[in-house]
């Protein structure tokens, strides 16, 4: 135990940097990703084959290509990032905004799928049921297709979650690996294994990281349990 | 089938270089050899593991003494084959003027952006960039603003897209990206030796390695390296 | 208060092509099964979206296809009561009653969650989820959730149809009182011609995607040829009484009709109340003189007024009791042996007990009104 | 074939402590809703796993808590029609139909696939999707999917509760069909003291989880005190009789029972066929002299064996016939002005049409071989 | 379109392996997924966390630890690898099967949350009126779970496929980089990152690499539509 919790305070950074980065790309994504698997599952637009394709570019993509897409999107000059500092004050290169970005986006794909399951299997004569109380689509939304899609929007932000932990070469691409600021978890590890005798280090962080990341599993299975439980099928 | 053709793992920003040679040897040596291009690292623990390789080119000195010392090479046919320069870049529009030299000031070229370099505990020209700055003095100076890449091309890019105010790289990569300038060279003698090793695995067993081996020396090769801005560290052959 | 349809739809082989207005408290939907009653009322509760028509509730419009009007469900306030409860299974049963609450403004609530609880019999279940509820508590609380939700408008389709009879007649009396007691129309769906005799003011009969007839109860009930082999046992006369009396030594209640004094089991109601009273053919007798020491104790006088060939051994004898026509089946073999013909006097005889209590309700009011 | 019940189980706050023995053809488990009924096949059919008990159907035993035995439940060759129709969403009518045909051995099988399309008219819907099909016609299509198992024993859990009156008459003949010809026991929840009646050679009344009574359709129909309130107007004797000849002339059967001839609508039976009456006691007159001039036509001699309180104006009345029950139900006012006691001669007097074909079936045949 | 296919042909080769693993490592991986998604979903046994935080490693872990791991494990001298090649002589190390074997291990858990999902939106109810029609628990499983949750199969298999095709650092880490032999896509693509000159190269295999997903892609789509089609829900 001492072995293992003997880190460095840059070590500490990165742990504490990378629970951040998981857990805001993770509620950052979840209402994004509920949308557009609701799009996907529901709606019939024209583009929805295109959409389709570029949720699911990030899962295609060697990450370092979307760690450099995003680079030229988002980074300092790129149109996208010029645009959220320009308006939002927000600034992703080099900073954990940008890994939080990167998490975000490598997760999506996951957290849509999931969540879209979810809603493909919701009976939606309930919600007709629902429209008819009065609940305007809005209401039935929030009343009933959430609630009954609970279970899968705890797994999809589950997985965007333990994708953000294990994230590293889209996030190293884009934001590099700055100690205290953009090093997370997987970019100390990846430092240890490129180097000659660093298996133990990359086998302390890597230790660190699944503890981590199980007990996000655990608390999710429980929740999802819980919620299961509560409503069986009718 | 991978065993009856000789294979090569080699460093990946080796590529250009090796590929061309591979051709050019091609009559000599028999056969094309199969090169594998990968982070030295990983290709030294995949040899470790009884990786089917019968040559091991590595970007620095490091991983190669990883397998020597494991005995898991010929010791007798490692060769210091080529090297390489370290050099500041910027971006192409960056204003920046400066004399790489005891002291100067990289900070103010820097300013509040970033320095992009290799991982400089992991990536060899990191390692290399790193050792330069601290014994010209400017490490502390640069510290807090050093990103590191995952491998040196990635800090390329990073200088390349203006996203780094500057950043240090190979020369062999700077001469090619038309997104930055070189606006200096560290001087050799501020920094371990850039040296690429090769080496003969301990398991090798293709009858032609020691011929593609001698080709890797031979003038012809020594040419091509020296295309892609190698300078050659073992006498041609 | 009145409700209008008349649209047209198609959905895989079967279309639907009906139209009806009724401005009655209680319509009964009733037809065999596949004949679209479900498709329509899913109609008029937006649930479809008609191919072709008009559908307004209360003068409102609600779906006009030449107009492109198509109000949306939740802003039609129609309760509906489906055939398969539709639960919310993450809710419990209390928080499904309560759902449709939220989305009335205070103002046009009615009912209140107590009085609906204790009626249906669910306070038991309050805080159960749907998955554990058994079939009939299932479609107990769905009917709670419906009422609720203070519809302008109601739909149940076949709401009893799972129920036992001890149920059913508890429930039954909250839906008259419903209609009779509120200004909500009520469009039901229902199998039974005792339930649609005892609650409709008026029937629209469906068959294969048409309305075969429509109708106030009274006349619809008489059409025995609306109704198939099987519901034939139930049609009758249904006749609109007032309370004259009660007859406290034994129990009984004496009604008021024109065709003369009908004594029946005890009846909650006052002297003068409107009383609607279904007399199935099949209970009926005719005698051709007054009986004696025979337990039936109704006895109208009147004339035969049509004889009809009925099913098999039956005939239906259409009696005219000063005005009031009330229904008999009998044999042809009864026929023969007391010589019946059209015009000839006779007695209807009926049993007090065959006036069970699903066959008397308070009447519609409207009937009396107009 | 017997079908053998004794088991105690808990869920939630219901606890269920029934025990029951049956070797009738059909066995009706009748009571009120949420008196675990479905619990109760779910158990024989092994969905639910009792806490206790052993169930044996036909000798085989099932569940034996004590020896834990457990037959899986697609070794027990239990059809079952589901309250819900519970069909394959993703297979077509006709796949439905054919599902557990496949697990059949062919050597066991019976029953074939046109013949029960024709019977529960579905033919045209075999190649439709469960989703496009209305309620009714799911559960017809539940009904086949069952039969066509070939099931050692049946259990329904109230098939019939969502179709009309057309369809029940169509499909009861099937049942009974099943029940007759066929040696597969049948157990039947239903809350129609009508269906009962017609179809169960034996019922379970079951209250609150437990057994309240059981035995022989016969016996249990003439105990009004275990029907509710609004069951009781469907409550009498039921009679097993023998046709004694047909009257072609008003097209009439004339069936011969203890208690005397009975005159009922022509009848589809063969001069001898054992024949099931259900007289109800709303039905019956009491008379104290040879009725004239009055259209019933049976008049049965009895005498006067008890006179039991009823419900308000009502009391029963129960006729011995030559050793035959039969049941009436008058008000206290005809009582008194008849002046009814014990012991004293009477006729019963009923119409001939209110032996409607929902009253009378071809009788459980076991009740006469015994 | 002549700029795009004009490939050498290691290239070639690049394209033609990446399928075939992409293919391999769905299909092999499919069935072992349904399995365990049906533990993980309804079975009660006590090492089920245990086997849920496994299943879930490969995307908390860092690639390249994933790629080691493998390596240790399934490399010639790995334990795993000593078993599959006296058994079965099924060598993984350096060999196209070991870039699927990694190509498979990466997508699994997102295969298997996909299914699982699937599996607990099934109403049981309609197993348990196939109990009853007898069919036995596999022939329940067969002809009515299977086909309800064949939507989340397709999600599952689309899932592992699209992540095999941009698979790249547990790959490379485990197999190496050899032309004609474990070469995919995504190490061919990295290669050209990795020296000057090369980002045309690599944006043609990127680019061809999305159309091959991106066809995939769509074909699940059409086919999740057809099922779904059929089925509604009842
Ligand atoms: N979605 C659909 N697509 C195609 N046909 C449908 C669909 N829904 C219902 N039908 C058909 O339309 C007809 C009318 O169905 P509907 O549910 O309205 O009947 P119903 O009168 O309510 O019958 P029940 O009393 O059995 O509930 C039926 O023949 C049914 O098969
Ligand atoms: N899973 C469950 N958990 C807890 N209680 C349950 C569960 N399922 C049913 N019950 C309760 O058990 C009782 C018996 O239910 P059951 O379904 O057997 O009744 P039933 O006689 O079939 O009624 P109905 O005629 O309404 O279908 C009910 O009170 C019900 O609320
Ligand atoms: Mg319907
Ligand atoms: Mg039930």
């Amino acid at each position: 135990m001492n072995w293992l919790l003997d880190l460095s305070p840059d070590e500490w950074n990165a742990v504490r940097l990378s629970i951040k980065v998981a857990t805001v790309a993770m509620l950052v994504s979840l209402p994004i990703g509920i949308a557009v698997a609701l799009l996907l599952a529901r709606g019939r637009f024209w583009g929805k084959t295109l959409l389709n394709g570029i949720v699911h570019l990030p899962l295609i993509l060697p990450p370092v290509v979307t760690g450099y897409l995003l680079l030229l999107a988002f980074g300092r000059r790129g149109p996208a990032g010029a645009f959220f500092a320009d308006y939002f004050g927000l600034v992703f290169s080099f900073r954990w905004t940008g890994a939080a970005l990167a998490c975000g986006v490598m997760g999506f794909p996951l957290m849509v799928r999931a969540i879209r399951l979810s809603i493909e299997a919701v009976d939606r004569k309930l919600e007709a049921a629902a429209g008819t109380l009065g609940a305007s689509p809005l209401w039935v939304f929030a009343t009933v297709t959430l609630p009954l899609i609970l279970p899968g929007m705890i797994a999809g932000a589950i997985l965007s979650f333990a994708k953000a932990m294990g994230e590293f070469g889209a996030t190293i691409t884009f934001v590099s690996n700055i100690p205290n600021e953009t090093q997370t978890l997987p970019s100390a590890i990846y430092t240890f294994t490129q180097v000659p005798g660093g298996d133990e280090g990359a086998l302390r962080l890597t230790l660190i990281s699944i503890v981590i990341s199980m007990a996000a599993l655990i608390a999710s299975e429980v929740l999802a349990r819980r919620v299961g439980r509560r409503m069986d099928i009718e | 089938r991978a065993d009856e053709q000789l294979v090569v793992f080699a460093a990946a920003s080796l590529k250009n270089a090796l590929d061309e040679v591979n051709k050019a040897c091609e009559k000599d040596v028999g056969e094309a050899a199969k090169i594998s291009y990968a982070a030295s690292s990983a290709l030294a623990k995949q040899i470790e593991e009884g990786a089917p390789a019968d040559i091991f080119v590595s970007a620095d000195l490091d991983w190669m003494k990883y397998l020597s010392d494991k005995k898991l090479t010929k010791p007798d046919t490692e060769v210091k084959l080529l090297g390489n320069q370290i050099v500041l870049v910027a971006p192409k529009d960056s204003k920046a003027e400066v004399k790489v030299e005891k002291g100067f000031d990289l900070a103010k070229v820097i300013g509040d952006g970033k320095l992009a370099m290799g991982d400089f505990k992991a990536v060899p020209a990191g390692k290399y960039g790193k050792a330069a700055l601290e014994s010209l003095g400017v490490w502390s100076s640069v510290e807090g603003k050093v990103a590191q890449a995952e491998n040196v091309r990635a800090a390329l890019k990073l200088v390349a897209t203006g996203e780094a105010a500057a950043g240090i790289v190979y020369q062999t990569d700077a001469n090619a990206e038309k997104g930055v300038k070189v606006i200096g060279v560290f001087p050799e003698e501020t920094h371990p030796p850039i040296v690429y090793p090769v080496a003969q695995t301990a398991e090798s067993k293709d009858k032609d390695t020691p011929a593609f081996l001698k080709c890797l020396r031979s003038a012809k090769a020594g040419e091509l390296f020296k295309a892609q801005g190698f300078t050659l560290l073992a006498p041609t052959q | 208060m009145s409700v209008l349809v008349d649209i047209g739809h198609r959905q895989g082989g079967f279309s639907l092509e009906a139209a009806f207005e009724s401005s009655g408290r209680l319509t009964a939907l009733f037809g065999p099964s596949g004949s679209g009653k479900t498709s329509l009322i899913n109609a008029i509760a937006g649930l479809i979206r008609p191919e072709r028509g008009l559908i307004a509730v209360d003068g409102r419009v609600l779906v006009d296809t030449k107009e492109g009007v198509f109000v949306p469900r939740h802003k039609r306030r129609i309760g509906m009561v489906f055939q398969d409860a539709r639960l919310f299974p993450h809710l419990s049963v209390a928080a499904n009653l309560r759902y449709g609450r939220w989305f009335t403004p205070a103002a046009e609530r009615y009912g209140d969650i107590p009085a609906v609880v204790e009626l249906l019999g669910i306070g038991h279940l309050l805080d159960r989820r749907p998955a554990k509820l058994s079939g009939g508590e299932k479609q107990r609380v769905a009917i709670g959730r419906a009422l609720l939700a203070s519809p302008k408008l109601l739909l149940m389709d076949e709401p009893l149809a799972s129920l036992d009879e001890a149920r059913k007649a508890e429930i039954l009396p909250y839906i008259e009182r419903l209609r009779d007691e509120t200004k909500i129309p009520i469009v039901y769906v229902s199998h039974s011609v005792a339930e649609v005799a005892r609650l409709a003011s008026d029937v629209v009969v469906m068959a294969q995607g048409k309305v075969a007839a429509a109708g106030p109860t009274t006349e619809i009930m008489q059409r025995l040829d609306l109704l198939s082999h099987e519901e034939r046992v139930e049609g009758g006369a249904v006749l609109d009484t007032r309370v004259l009396h009660h007859d406290e030594r034994f129990g009984m209640t004496v009604l008021g009709s024109p065709a003369g004094e009908i004594r029946v089991p005890y009846l909650r109601a006052i002297v003068g109340q409107p009383v609607r009273v279904r007399i199935r053919a099949r209970d009926v007798m005719i005698a051709t003189e007054q009986p004696h020491g025979l337990s039936a104790l109704n006895v109208l006088a009147g004339r035969v007024a049509a004889i009809e060939p009925g099913e098999g051994a039956a005939i239906e004898v259409r009696i005219d009791c000063n005005g009031v026509t009330v229904m008999a089946r009998i044999t042809r073999q009864s026929q023969h042996a007391l010589s019946l013909v059209s015009g000839r006097d006779v007695f209807a005889v009926i049993k007090t007990v065959s006036f069970d209590q699903a066959n008397m309700a308070a009447a519609p009011k409207e009937q009396f009104d107009a």
